[in-house]
């Protein structure tokens, strides 16, 4: 009966998920299957049999049929490779996390972000990209023009009447088919939910984790995305985040925020008279792994969302993005040092995050000098930020993901009105228009999640569950058995 | 002098360590260590397959004390570690014969 | 005297292979070192001479001589990377197999890891690459038309009589360069080896096992590969498969399977009463990074497979194998969930890396839906194809290497059968041939080699050094000399 | 007051360094922002509305004003990649580093690595990338022509009177823009001190060092890359050096020797009667992460140093590249094997690296079996170089970067005179000739620089401080927290 | 009451186990420790050199008993743990003055 | 027969194992701890926020000798951990009424 209160419901949610992607489309599908797929396989096919099988036989050699684009082929190209950059962020991720909680609570961080990426390309092949990219479908389901627009969602990625061909092609986009377009995107939907994952770390139920992942991740995240990127509202308005400042890493960070409050600090953080503990992770290195695969992962965060291979705009983009990140870490690094007179590393790691989430809003609006200015403040901000959050506001974030995400997120954003060709004051209004507007639905929309959350499945372990591990207490699982870990430390002193 | 060795649940560290300072005992040895004993260990599983984890990780405190201060410290060990759950621990008391501090090599109750 | 029972052997086999690899070729060389390397280097200058020392120098600039076609450039450059991508799959089971095993074998995992990767570089430069891509040469040699051509076996990689100029442009493939397809092809091949690799891990002896990987992945696979790839008598019989759910996953999974029970399970595996007990791997972070190291790789395996830039089918390539990923993983975690009320990390890895083995036969004939389903039964199956190999066939595989890669190769590749564009009953025979004969060489081909190893060296290390550890035993390291170990575990209850 | 001692140097350098960097062009940066900056996005916009916001609008589509040049965006599009495989490098320098170093000492190693790459590109952009590559502003600085030419130094990056739109398209350079050459460099610059890095860890002050590396990475690596490189006096000798075998893996092997002997062995290292200990790291399995990233990475360090996706060249550069690594890899396993009677995966791991170091001299100019050849010595001469250095010598390098990337440095630059298209006396002449000036060069700078700092704020930790670990020494922090260390060992057998 | 301190093998941990549990004996404390004696440790390589490594990995058990199962106990560990084999391990016993029970406050033999 | 239990500086374990080898003294056993005492810990940092880590790690030495032999090892074990600074550490003796060897089942003396 255990499993039930804990596991159904994510269960039921995804079994759920599964049948109504499948459903609509089992029939449509046959006619894909030698439609759709059909066709598509026809070229493979073509172009395959002329080239993978018969290497050493020139005289096999046939062009494909329909010679393509070499710029549409680049570009391509390009998007594809920037789409696996941003796959490896998530291990970036997954690295960075477990690198800052403690060793208890290993399995369950890795399962978490596992599952993330799982989950969130399968939701955003199901229902993400059509909300976030609308503009065909049945109208009547534009429920509020520019802010709320279901139409797309009836018609899984391949299953609508657009003809293949077009899709595949630069008729599509000058930049990309539409495969690749999906496989961009997706990659970039789980990235949200990823930022929060880290914040709730060490005490948060994983059902209850992962039904809200998978709602986050499949409603709100395409919503407010849409706002800009689906041509919505903002981007009428004036709005500009070329990466994703606010649209992935603010978001991300509100959601973040809100759930941490609702979840409450770890066991042991705060201390009666209301001083904070440090609880640190378990392996500095496999953060520092994290961040540099991050940053790795970053060329193509930024650099594709260039959406085309660009020579110019794609190398500017490598360089501020480089820039501010390597700004970001030395002004972290020297502020630690100056304010606790050691340098930090944990801190340096988070300051070379903030620039590269300062950056990425106006990532190709920059000159170089501009970049390290705004990857340098989001350094500094950065690490007032995690201890304003952690002492003053006592919001007990493990991996600082409100500071990085969050806060960097809102400067970065808000950078683009103040540095750059863009700069100006109307712009900061926009800017601030579309902090506040993706803020405050992400907040709402995460309250009222976690607090349904909250009241049926509850959003936290017991205490005992804490103690022990959540390893155990939700997987029965050792991270590391053959190391004998150390429980002697400082701040059980001050558990007490 | 009697020698204190408490098997302990770690988190009872903390407040236990506060405790004996209170008593004005500053010095103890702590160790790693696992228990077997009433409280049962878990399952754990690996790729599909169920194994039971007799032991249970355990803190081992060694407490040198003064023979005068045995049974306060005893008293003040066993009520900073009790939770009235099973796995508590236990405290196993023996005597010595002989203490040096090494840098001094002061002997016996001048080296606690 | 004891490192010549153990050490002698591989070493004399490798010497000879050196060998063999240099001396029909060192006069060859003087002409290729003046002549083909010469006529490279002269382009190679032409080029690097007005690019790579004059960036501030823009009146410098001459463009190469023969402007070479752009689609070419794209598509050798995608081939080249999703070379590299596959590359790092060699680091993604380098990290799995050590998580996955105890901490006292890492040293001898990651040795046999690493030289995997060079050995297999090297003999498919010797031999493997023109025994899987016969056509040329003395066809004397051609002994089983179709079967078994080894007439391409004595012209060593760049020394025979092709014309480099034809190789090196779009004259030999309108895909990539004779190098570009060797750098693919060579990295592919390891994989087989690395199977293998994690199956026997834990208790086989270095030198019997390198002698074994030097065979297969320099005999054997080429065999079996060029039935199909190398336009052999499978490929003309109408068998599919597109990147190697057999050819490359199976074909492993099969030599795995065969050593393994040649071996015999690991001390302490199974009790008296036949009864199984787990004996979980050091750390299942090393695990994850490694699932997602393969996954990150995968791209280029399956991606590279279209043998050209395609901008369709690559992005669908992209899309079909991320979405076998992600449902092979969230029907692990699901199953595992289910059956043992505790979602199992370990599962839900194997889940994954069972999705894209499974989708990789026909990641270019498949509709989103099918990929989905393609690797959705394969997170089931591999989740059953543990317990069952583990508890009722009591095969040890330390790592999942059978369930993941044999089961769900041959899976993927019937899969071909029943989904997408090819699916018919006479394909699926066809799809079953391959499996079977493919199989069947496998098997034969790693029983000689396997008992003759153990009836002359041994395929097993003393009961002695397993206890202490292969690291010692067969390397008197140790890989974690700083970190307290922990031999205080349950299984040791059972092992009595 | 204690923080002022060790901490305010390298802060006031840094910030001086920031100073110098904004003021002079604050104000020409405004004329940027809305100038060269506005000027890029003008045309981003123009790609970027067109591209980003509508993928479902196929009618928006208009293609960017001026059709960029396919090949041009190809070429680009390799050379930002292979900058992105560069960076990579700097994280398995990282994780090499960290594992075959103590425990203790990880978050020194790890912050030390992190901050060189955020500083090199800072200063690579500050100064390196002018200096290095000179030809415009003053030449009343160009001091000694062809020796050391200042006159680029004025000018940062974005600021000097060159139009933007040159910098951007195949007027530049037929390969990639300004920011490509620029990011592709920097990723560059910061490889030679990580090298430094590696082998003074472990006592080496953090101050101190990260002074030195800054200085290092700012003018003594431009100024001898810029000989040949920069088309300098060594360049117009003869000497050939296709992607750093000297000009970045020999100098930093120098710059390293110089620092390891200005330092000192570690505490423990030597006894009293001159016999050598070892010293284990503390993860092997972090050190074969890190050796095979930095092998993926080389891809793009040699592949990317053809300056061009030439597909010849590329994918030659990439099959030598790899085959070197390969025989390296098996060379110093068989010889540990040999020598020791067991496999020795530290020394295979240097083998793997010595044989990439070897090649990266003449990828370009070997066929296939000298690159075997090259690689094969370079594996052999890395065994017997760690014994040398560490018995014979008595220079404590406790990752053996002398002996990879200075030793074998200088084999693989003296090996384009031995083997491959170049091969000759006169040849060989010309490479003696770089190795020892720019060997001669770099001695100089570090023994001034190391001579400086040892006299002012010291070179060394306290032994109270190594003993502890530098962890706590200059961090305050611990890396593994969670794990009980050991400290029961073999080697303090001999501390005594 | 006597406190037997037994350095075993670390293989010998699960058939001891068991082998106390038929004698009715449910408590014991394990910790990981290094031995050095007659079994000599084993030689190490690093980087082409060599280094002897004197301590070899071993499991300290702590069994506390009653007066009157000491010997059969004694026996027990001493069956169990033996292989023969240089290196299996010493027994150490000494007296226990107290033994209490945390969790209740038992005392002596009742905390046994 | 006497067991000496020494809380040593991880750092005197080579000289010290050296001092016995010389007294003839070839049987130890060594554990990880951590030692709490005069010698306090050290202050560490983590994210922006401080921490006192109370606990230093030590070597915890078990050395069983015979009675005769207590007083000289006793001088070696302190003259070889002496550094003079806070933290060198303490000797704990105390009686021990058996030894076994377990591989011969050799008792008391003889086992040592
Ligand atoms: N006879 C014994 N000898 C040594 N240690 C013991 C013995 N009995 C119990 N212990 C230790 O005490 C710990 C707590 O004992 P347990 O029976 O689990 O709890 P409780 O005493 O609170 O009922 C055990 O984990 C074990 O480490
Ligand atoms: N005098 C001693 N004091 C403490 N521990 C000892 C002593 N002698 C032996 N030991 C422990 O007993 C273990 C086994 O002793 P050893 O001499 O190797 O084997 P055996 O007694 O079987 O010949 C050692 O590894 C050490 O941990
Ligand atoms: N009363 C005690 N009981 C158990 N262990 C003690 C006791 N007092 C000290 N120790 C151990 O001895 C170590 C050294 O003691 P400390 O007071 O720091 O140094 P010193 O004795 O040299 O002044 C401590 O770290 C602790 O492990």
């Amino acid at each position: 009966m255990r499993w039930i209160a804990r596991g159904i419901t994510p269960i039921a949610l995804i079994v759920l998920a599964f049948g109504l992607m499948w459903m609509p489309n089992t029939i449509l599908a046959q006619d894909m299957a030698t439609g759709v797929a059909g066709e598509a396989v026809e070229v493979v096919d073509a172009v395959a049999d002329a080239v993978v099988g018969e290497p050493q036989q020139p005289e096999a050699q046939t062009a494909p049929a329909t010679p393509i684009d070499a710029t549409f082929m680049i570009n391509n190209l390009w998007i594809m490779i920037a789409g696996m950059l941003v796959f490896i962020m998530h291990l970036g991720f997954a690295t960075l996390e477990t690198g800052l909680t403690r060793a208890k609570n290993t399995v369950n961080i890795l399962f978490k972000n596992s599952m993330i990426v799982c989950i969130g390309i399968l939701t955003y092949a199901l229902i993400g990209f059509n909300l976030m990219y609308p503009g065909f479908g049945d109208t009547s389901l534009n429920l509020i023009p520019g802010w709320l627009d279901l139409s797309a969602i009836p018609g899984f990625i391949t299953v609508d009447a657009k003809d293949l061909a077009t899709q595949m092609g630069p008729d599509y986009n000058p930049g990309y088919t539409w495969y690749t377009d999906f496989f961009f995107q997706a990659m970039f939907a789980a990235t949200c939910c990823t930022i929060v994952s880290g914040a709730v770390a060490e005490r948060v139920k994983l059902s209850s984790f992962l039904i809200f992942a998978t709602l986050f991740v499949s409603i709100a995240y395409p919503i407010t995305g849409s706002w800009k990127w689906g041509t919505g509202w903002l981007d009428a308005l004036g709005f500009y985040d070329f990466a994703g400042s606010t649209i992935v890493h603010s978001v991300g960070g509100w959601a973040a925020l809100v759930m941490v409050i609702l979840l409450g600090p770890r066991l042991g953080k705060y201390n009666a008279d209301g001083s904070s503990n440090a609880i640190p992770g378990h392996s500095l290195t496999l953060a520092a792994i994290g961040v540099f695969l991050l940053w790795f992962g970053w060329f193509g965060f930024n650099g594709g969302s260039v959406l085309s291979a660009d020579p110019g705009l794609v190398s500017l983009v490598l360089v501020t993005t480089s820039l501010a990140a390597a700004a970001g870490g030395v002004a972290a690094a020297l502020v630690s040092w100056f304010a606790a007179s050691k340098p930090d590393l944990s801190m340096a790691l988070n300051g070379i995050l903030a620039g590269l989430v300062g950056i990425t809003a106006g990532a190709d609006q920059m000159a170089i000098w501009e970049s390290v200015v705004i990857g340098g403040i989001a350094g500094v901000l950065v690490y007032f930020a995690v201890i304003a959050f952690d002492r003053v506001l006592k919001i007990d974030d493990p991996v600082g993901a409100t500071s990085v995400h969050l806060v960097c997120g809102i400067w970065g954003t808000l950078a683009v009105g103040i540095f750059g060709a863009k700069a100006g004051m109307a712009q900061f209004g926009y800017q601030l228009a579309g902090v506040a507007a993706m803020g405050a639905f992400t907040v709402a929309f995460t309250l009222v999640v976690g607090l349904a959350l909250k009241a049926t499945l509850g959003l936290r372990v017991s205490d005992e569950e804490q103690i022990e591990g959540l390893d155990l207490g939700e997987h029965d699982m050792a991270a590391y058995p053959d190391y004998q870990q150390t429980t002697i430390k400082s701040y059980q002193l001050r558990e007490a | 002098m009697h020698m204190i060795e408490a098997v302990i649940k770690p988190a009872a560290l903390g407040s236990l360590k506060k405790r004996l300072a209170e008593l004005g005992i500053l010095g103890m040895t702590a160790l790693e260590c696992k228990g077997y004993g009433k409280q049962r260990g878990h399952t754990e599983r690996y790729r599909g397959a169920r194994m039971d984890v007799g032991f249970v990780p355990k803190i081992l405190l060694k407490i040198a004390v003064k023979s005068d201060d045995l049974d306060k410290t005893i008293e003040a060990i066993t009520e900073a570690a009790c939770t009235g759950k099973v796995g508590d621990g236990k405290l196993f008391v023996y005597e010595l014969s002989r203490v040096i501090r090494v840098r001094t090599g002061e002997k016996d109750n001048d080296a606690l």
